[in-house]
């Protein structure tokens, strides 16, 4: 089937494509705009549907083009059970957003941009599951966070929408460079950069002493994507989306793209102590945590957002839980939790939409209203809770045969599962009875059963999670066997059907549901404890991002003040001091000083008097008390200079010397005699012994390399060349000026290019007139001072 | 002013007999045109409405002309042309390499952006003060730096670009700019006089200042020469240029005061200068000394990138902060300076590349943000997400660029790095950069979110701005373009650059082209 | 005498370093033109010294004879002392500027680009 | 300083260091010269032109803007070093041409009006730095 690579190329693009469109689709047809769009993932979804036969044979489809072949890098796909499992929740479930999303954001003003960054997650979702190479899976990963960034942050208006946009950002940000991290490690480790050869080098890297290092890195990206304690808190935050980004984010995509990543992972790390230890305490962890948090909640979204962190946490608790039917379970879970949650929450937005409030205490009655909404959320509930001939019921089953053996750790994780499923089978029927049942309660708005885009989505899926559990031969077949065995790396056949088997997990689901419906019969008293025990707590993660950040932010401005003071001292002094430092240093450490030199003896008097004079002039400048004698000793120090330029054949140099020192000591005292200075250098004591201490290493270490290179023997090649060339070829006889105009003009041209900037720069600087500061407006500048 | 006194000489003792193709032109002529039309536009520097019409023509040529430079240079490799046609080393050669010829080009991209910008951006005044002449000379500074093949010619371009920079520095007509130009002027002065000073030991030592025969010649002096004192003091004055920690004081107490679009010219280009000479020296001159120091150049790397972004989120002003953001990203380029090899070369290389129009990017949208919001600082901007949707793209794709997120060219770069920092194992500089990606990734996060997302704040409502002129917003897009553009197909820079690590790396190429038959010896 | 220059650029280097480390834009300025200065005599040394005899090719010959001095130095120098000179130039003006514009040479009370005191960035989202 | 005895030497004197400048820079190819020298000489004539007679009378005598002498300096430096593209040889490649001029035998060559646009960048440039700071003097 190579021919289909095109198709399934344009199907990954696809979703990315419509997005451009999806702005001038809805300019176009309003709301409407999102059947035509819908199209898009629908044909995706067509497309993957082809594959089932070849992959429930146990075959895997993978295809790819070069893509950045110099990093040895492929656009490479590769569907086996569990990508294509994924790949058709993330379209199929797509395609009931973007129609569920026309209705839902009906009217809004950028109903057309919402859309479009829909669309554009999709795309990033769809890529991630089935990508093959590291690197593209990364960039899809990222993709969904940045993505995620926009979706979430939809309300821009309002403070919390930007606050949990970036809580998501950061979070997953920085999971993200864990996980790249971790990828290039597996990289390294393997010599592998492609998920799909990772299964045969399995042995090198559960023995290589990186395991550990590369599993915590991996997990790193897994735990912040799937809103694992402590790194859940950005997920409930997420829930300032719109109602059809949460619905999405939550069902099959963004928060399982870590349940994906591990599963991809479990046939290469799995199976190991860490493994088996970090998966299911965190994932247990996350569980209790999650449902418990749940309780509290009296916000329909808020609630499900909670049992989407729990059964995130069942999820990973299941993927490390190396038992039978551990994996098998994990797979129908992930299944049945992205049905009955995509319909959930559909039906929150819904209840939402049309009476104007989620509050689960103000709800009620809607039954007569909303029918179809009702029915929709029954049948997710039922699932959701676990009851027979649903989806639901088939994974919880599975659960128990996985989780109840005898050992203690079996035991623990046994009552942690009973206790977290109990609790979510309450909130289930909470969020799917409460607002529908009882007497009627007045909303804000008049409740209507709501336009046939908005209640599609969820009445399918509720459908299909009792289709599923019917049809279990089938949806085994197609669905959770090439699954599991794909994330099991080896053939495994499910066959949990939904009529009831006697036994020890029917005892443990008939215990969970009794307790979920005491907890259910008794919600108000449970959320009383638990907002008693969470105020007792304090805060938790989520207001510490808050630390964090105001915290990151403050640090950085002390770090800030320190290294960046504002003082030109400082910088100074910090310059010189490392100069000394670059200069003796490695002189020392590396034996680079210069052997000891004999006295100069052949220098004659006038010479040595020269010398002595620049050195007085020097020092004068330094002791100088006035303008005066500093700009005359300037002149003195230079005019040596140009002397000994003179002595020691220079006569170019120190004609020129000669002149740019007047000129310089003319216009140094042209300009300071206009300046009131104060006269003398004061300097502390400390500060002179310091700053004298700086100067005289920095000058040492200029001599002692000077000494050193100079006594090397020197190689004339080029003197002697110029020497021999000069007049016979560049007909000069100054040597000097024919380097300058001849054999190193370019250097020249780029002096001349310097002396004429020079001229125009203080030109600019004596001309241009200048404002204050005005650092908060941009008014145009309006200065003019030419008057040349 | 006689002429010859002798009979004939054999000219080909001293001179390059072989005729000289045209085509051999291309490594001199962006240089060449740009100081011709430098000292063009000085002589019309009055008729200000001329200005433009020069500059904007000259710069697409200078973009054409480096193209082609590049486009030879990937299917030939390195040639040289020696000024005066003297045999190297004892003219000046110009050798293009794929190193000089990437950023050659990358630099003319973006000047043209700014050049175009400038056209709005810069008043009568500033105009009349040289904008355009001072334009022209800093790209003659820097593509004669990257093109340049003689260490001291190297000094003497630095020098051109460094005055050109005072001269764009203090156009802006602030006064704020006076205490940054003197900052500026004094810390650069020092960084550009120790460079000199070592092309002043190089000489001393190897007799030579051609750099092909300075690699040639290394092999022999390592033995007595004090060449890691030397290399040292060669980092220093190149980590002051590129502005790595702890010598970076410079840029944040100046990049801020001028004109945006003089601001965006520095940030994309004068620290790359510095880069691109510490590449230069510390590679393909003293590689063994770059091995030993490896460990002082990760440290300062590490130090830099999170300061760096430390630095970045401290601020409210949008114009400090991208400073801020160019040290970081300084502290990537030298982290791949630092591990080596032909990964981490072409990762510094690649990220360099991206950088130049990353940051040229960066404040361009500093500035039309703060001209449509009315302020530089994120104190009171606010509610450019609806007054500008465009304006909200580009600053979403700039953002994630610089953060170094996909689908955008900051991506690669950083995996191509971090790839060879865990390639050798450490962890500590993986670590580094990960954490200030992470922290820029907080940093322009909550740029986007103050300033775009948050709504306008009803003390900022002000006149309506007047809607960009294609003059501020098509460089913008032009320059968001090639950061997507080469976020979603990265293969064709990477190719080049890993092909100039190689260059780099194994001199051979370049040294060949400068010496075809093996040299005057 | 090689060592003898490499003494006296030793101070000179000491004695630019020393006055740069002033507070005071004036002798930060002196410091850069002696910086230069050494820089200069640096390179001249770099190139190895010879007495007297400039490399000025007589008339009678078509050579500089190898008594004379190393010219390639010089033409550094000379490209090196004019550019240091330009700098120096616009440095001068550029403190006479800072002086009207700010009324100070003191480099410490030079924080406009960069103000003493600035408030936090805003801490919320 | 506008003294009559300055007044009185300054026009000379100016006279002869412009002469004078113009002899250093065509004899530095074989002595001790040059462009830059001569340049800087012949800056200082206007300088003290400039201080006897004020700028404008300079800016008046000199009738273009320093600026403008630096920046066609320039062009004529560069331009001297593109030239050899038309020969078919390197950048900055010397070109010698002997032309006869009533009978004797005129060297021109591209170094010699390279070494000009040395001359008239640093007339230009340091002229316009020594005008432009004499200018806030006699505000």
């Amino acid at each position: 089937m190579a021919d289909q690579a095109p198709l399934t190329l344009l199907c990954l693009f696809l979703p990315f494509l419509t997005a451009l469109l999806a702005p001038a689709a809805v300019r176009r047809f309003g709301h409407g705009g999102s059947w035509g769009l819908a199209l898009a993932p629908l044909l995706a979804f067509l497309h993957f549907l082809t594959f089932l036969p070849q992959i429930s044979a146990g075959e895997v489809v993978t295809g790819g083009y070069a893509w950045v072949p110099s990093l040895n890098l492929s656009f490479s796909w590769f569907l086996d059970g569990l990508s294509l499992t994924f790949a058709l929740l993330i379209t199929g479930i797509g395609t009931l957003i973007v129609l569920y999303s026309g209705g839902y954001m009906k009217g809004h003003p950028q109903q057309g941009r919402f859309l479009c960054f829909i669309l554009l997650f999709m795309g990033a979702m769809l890529g991630l599951v089935v990508s093959d190479s590291f690197l593209m899976l990364f960039v899809y990963w990222e993709l969904t966070s940045i993505t995620s960034f926009l979706l979430i942050g939809f309300d821009h208006e309002r403070e919390a929408a930007r606050r949990s946009a970036l809580q998501a950002l950061v979070v997953t940000g920085l999971g993200g460079l864990s996980l790249l991290a971790g990828l290039i490690f597996l990289w390294n480790m393997t010599g592998v950069t492609q998920l799909s050869l990772l299964v045969n080098v399995d042995d090198t890297l559960r023995n290589s002493p990186f395991y550990l290092a590369a599993l915590l890195l991996l997990l790193g990206g897994a735990f912040t994507k799937s809103a694992q304690f402590p790194f859940h808190f950005w997920l409930p935050n997420a829930m300032e989306a719109p109602t059809p980004v949460s619905a999405y984010l939550h069902s099959a995509t963004m928060v399982k793209a870590g349940v994906y990543l591990l599963m991809r992972l479990n046939p290469v790390m799995g199976a190991t102590p860490a493994w088996e230890i970090l998966l299911p305490f965190f994932g247990g962890v996350t569980l209790i945590a999650g449902t418990l948090l749940a309780i509290r909640q009296t916000d329909l979204k808020l609630m499900l957002a909670y049992t989407t962190m729990a059964s995130l946490g069942l999820l990973v608790m299941l993927t490390g839980f190396d038992t039978p039917h551990a994996v098998e379970a994990a797979v129908l879970y992930l299944v049945a939790h992205s049905l009955f949650k995509g319909a959930l929450f559909m039906v929150a937005g819904l209840v939402d939409h049309e009476a104007g409030t989620r509050d689960v205490t103000k709800l009620g009655g809607l039954r007569g209203d909303m029918p179809i909404t009702f029915a929709a959320a029954l049948l997710a509930a039922l699932s959701m809770g676990g009851l027979p001939l649903f989806l639901g019921f088939l994974a919880k089953e599975e659960i128990y045969y996985a989780l109840a053996h005898g050992d203690l750790r079996s035991i623990v994780f046994t009552l942690v599962a009973i206790v977290g499923n109990g609790l979510m089978f309450a909130i289930a029927f909470a969020v799917a009875l409460k607002p529908f049942l009882g007497p009627h309660v007045e909303t804000p708005k008049h409740a209507h059963e709501g336009p046939p885009l908005m209640w599609i989505g969820p009445a399918l899926l509720a459908s299909l999670g009792l289709v599923g559990g019917v049809l279990s031969g089938v949806a085994h077949r197609f669905v959770s066997t090439p699954m599991a065995s794909a994330v099991a790396g080896e053939p495994r056949l499910v066959e949990i059907s939904t009529i009831p088997h006697l036994g020890m997990p029917l005892l443990l689901s008939v215990i969970t549901v009794a307790f979920g419906v005491l907890v259910y019969l008794r919600l108000d008293q449970a959320r009383d404890m638990m907002v008693r025990l969470l105020t007792a707590i304090g805060s938790g993660p989520d207001r510490g991002f808050d630390h964090v950040v105001s915290g990151l932010v403050r640090l950085s401005v002390a770090v800030t003040r320190i290294v960046q003071p504002g003082r030109l001292e400082i910088y100074i002094t910090v310059t010189f001091v490392l100069l000394a430092l670059t200069l003796l240093v490695p002189s020392f450490l590396y034996g680079e000083l210069p052997d000891m030199p004999t006295w100069p003896d052949e220098l004659y008097f006038h010479e040595w008097a020269i010398i002595l004079l620049a050195v007085i002039g020097l020092f004068a400048v330094l002791r100088a008390s006035d303008r005066l004698t500093a700009i005359v000793s300037l002149g003195i120090q230079g005019f040596a200079v140009a002397v000994i330029f003179l002595l020691f054949g220079a006569a170019d140099l120190a004609f020129t010397q000669f002149m740019v020192e007047t000129l310089s000591v003319v216009i140094l005292a042209l300009v300071m005699t206009r300046l009131r200075l104060s006269p003398r250098d004061h300097r502390p004591p400390r500060q002179f012994a310091f700053d004298a201490a700086i100067s005289i290493a920095c000058g040492l270490g200029f001599t002692l390399l000077l000494m050193k290179t100079t006594q090397l023997p020197f190689n004339l090649e080029l003197t002697e060349f110029f020497n021999t060339y000069s007049k016979v070829i560049a007909h000069g006889a100054n040597v000097v000026n024919v380097i300058l105009v001849d054999f190193r003009g370019t250097d020249t041209l780029g002096e001349i290019a310097v002396v004429m900037i020079t001229g125009l720069a203080v030109l600019a600087l004596i001309r241009v007139r200048l404002r204050d500061p005005l650092p908060d407006t941009n008014v145009e500048t309006t200065a003019e001072g030419d008057r040349s | 002013m006689a002429a010859p006194t002798t009979a004939p000489i054999d000219l080909s003792a001293a001179m390059v007999m072989a005729p000289t193709a045209l085509a051999d032109w291309l490594v001199i002529a962006p240089m060449g045109l740009m100081i011709t039309l430098g000292a063009v536009l000085m002589m019309v520097r009055h008729k200000l409405h001329l200005h433009g019409w020069i500059a904007i023509p000259g710069l697409v040529a200078l973009v054409i002309l480096d193209g082609l430079l590049l486009w030879r240079v990937a299917v030939d490799g390195p040639f040289t042309m020696t000024a005066g046609r003297w045999l190297p080393p004892f003219g000046i050669s110009f050798t293009a390499d794929l190193l000089g010829a990437l950023l050659a080009f990358t630099s003319g991209i973006v000047a043209l952006a700014a050049g175009i910008y400038g056209l709005r951006d810069i008043n009568a005044t500033g105009r009349r003060y040289g904008f355009f002449p001072f334009l022209m000379l800093l790209m003659a500074g820097v593509t004669g730096a990257f093109l340049t093949g003689d260490i001291f010619n190297l000094y003497v371009w630095f020098e051109v670009l460094l005055i050109s920079s005072f001269g764009l520095l203090i156009l802006g007509s602030e006064r704020q700019q006076v205490d940054g130009a003197l900052k500026y002027a004094v810390l650069n002065l020092i960084g550009t006089t120790l460079f000199l000073i070592a092309v002043g030991y190089v000489y001393a030592i190897f007799g030579t200042l051609n750099m092909a025969d300075i690699a040639r010649k290394v092999p022999e002096q390592r033995d007595v020469a004090p060449l890691l004192t030397l290399s040292t003091l060669f980092i220093l004055a190149f980590a002051m240029k590129a502005a790595a920690f702890p010598v970076n004081f410079w840029l944040p107490a100046s990049y801020h005061t001028p004109r945006v679009v003089v601001s965006a010219l520095f940030g994309g280009l004068l620290t790359k200068v510095g880069v691109y000479a510490m590449i230069r020296v510390m590679v393909m001159l003293f590689p063994l000394e770059r091995e030993e120091l490896s460990l002082l150049l990760a440290i300062a790397a590490a130090l830099t990138m999170v300061l760096g972004a430390l630095g970045a989120l401290a601020q409210s002003d949008l114009r400090r902060m991208a400073g801020f953001a160019v040290i970081a990203g300084i502290g990537n380029v030298v982290a791949g300076v630092a591990i080596g090899g032909q990964t981490g070369i072409s990762g510094a290389i690649l990220y360099a590349l991206h950088s130049i129009v990353a940051m040229t990017a960066l404040y361009l949208l500093a500035g039309e943000a703060a001209r449509i919001g009315g302020s530089w600082s994120l104190q009171t901007l606010g509610g450019l997400y609806r007054q500008a949707p465009g304006l909200a793209v580009s600053a979403f794709v700039i953002f994630f660029a610089t953060a170094g997120l996909p689908p955008f060219s900051g991506l690669w770069p950083k995996i191509i790095i971090l790839k060879a920092a865990l390639d050798i194992g450490a962890w500590w500089l993986s670590a580094a950069l990960l954490v200030s990606a992470l922290i820029l990734t907080l940093t322009l996060g909550r740029v986007f979110l103050l300033a775009f997302w948050r709504p306008q704040l009803a003390s900022a409502v002000g006149e309506p701005v007047s809607p960009a002129t294609w003059h501020r917003s098509g460089p913008l897009v032009g320059l968001v373009a090639v950061l997507v553009f080469f976020g979603m197909f990265p293969d064709l820079p990477v190719r080049l650059s890993q092909g100039a690590a190689a260059t780099l790396l194994d001199p051979t190429a370049y040294i060949q082209s400068v010496f075809p038959t093996g040299g005057a010896e | 005498m090689e060592t003898l220059f490499s003494l006296l650029i030793g101070v000179f280097f000491a004695s630019a370093v020393y006055l740069m480390l002033s507070k005071h834009t004036v002798r930060i300025l002196l410091g850069i033109a002696i910086l230069g200065n050494g820089v200069n005599l640096l390179l001249f040394t770099a190139g190895r010294l010879t007495r007297e005899i400039p490399p000025i090719i007589p008339f009678d010959s078509d050579v500089l004879p190898s008594a004379a001095a190393n010219p390639l130095p010089q033409a550094l120098i000379l490209t090196a002392i004019v550019i240091s000179f330009s700098f120096f130039a616009f440095l001068l003006v550029l403190t006479y500027r800072g002086y009207q514009e700010l009324g100070t040479d003191n480099t410490d009370e030079m924080r406009l680009a960069e103000p003493k005191d600035e408030s936090l960035p805003p801490l919320g989202y | 300083m506008n003294t009559l005895i300055l007044r009185t030497v300054a026009p000379p004197i100016t006279a002869l260091m412009l002469v004078f400048s113009v002899f250093v820079l065509l004899r530095g190819h074989n002595e001790p010269g040059g462009g830059f020298i001569g340049g800087l000489i012949a800056a200082s004539a206007l300088a003290i032109y400039g201080i006897a007679y004020g700028v404008s009378a300079v800016r008046h005598a000199i009738r273009f803007h320093p600026m403008a002498i630096a920046g066609f300096g320039l062009l004529v430096g560069a331009l001297s070093g593109v030239v050899s593209i038309f020969a078919g040889v390197p950048f900055m490649t010397g070109l010698w041409i002997y032309p006869s001029i009533f009978g004797v035998e005129v060297p021109l060559a591209t170094v010699i009006s390279f070494d000009i646009g040395v001359y008239f960048v640093v007339l230009g440039s340091v002229g316009s730095i020594a005008l432009a700071l004499e200018e806030r003097e006699t505000d």
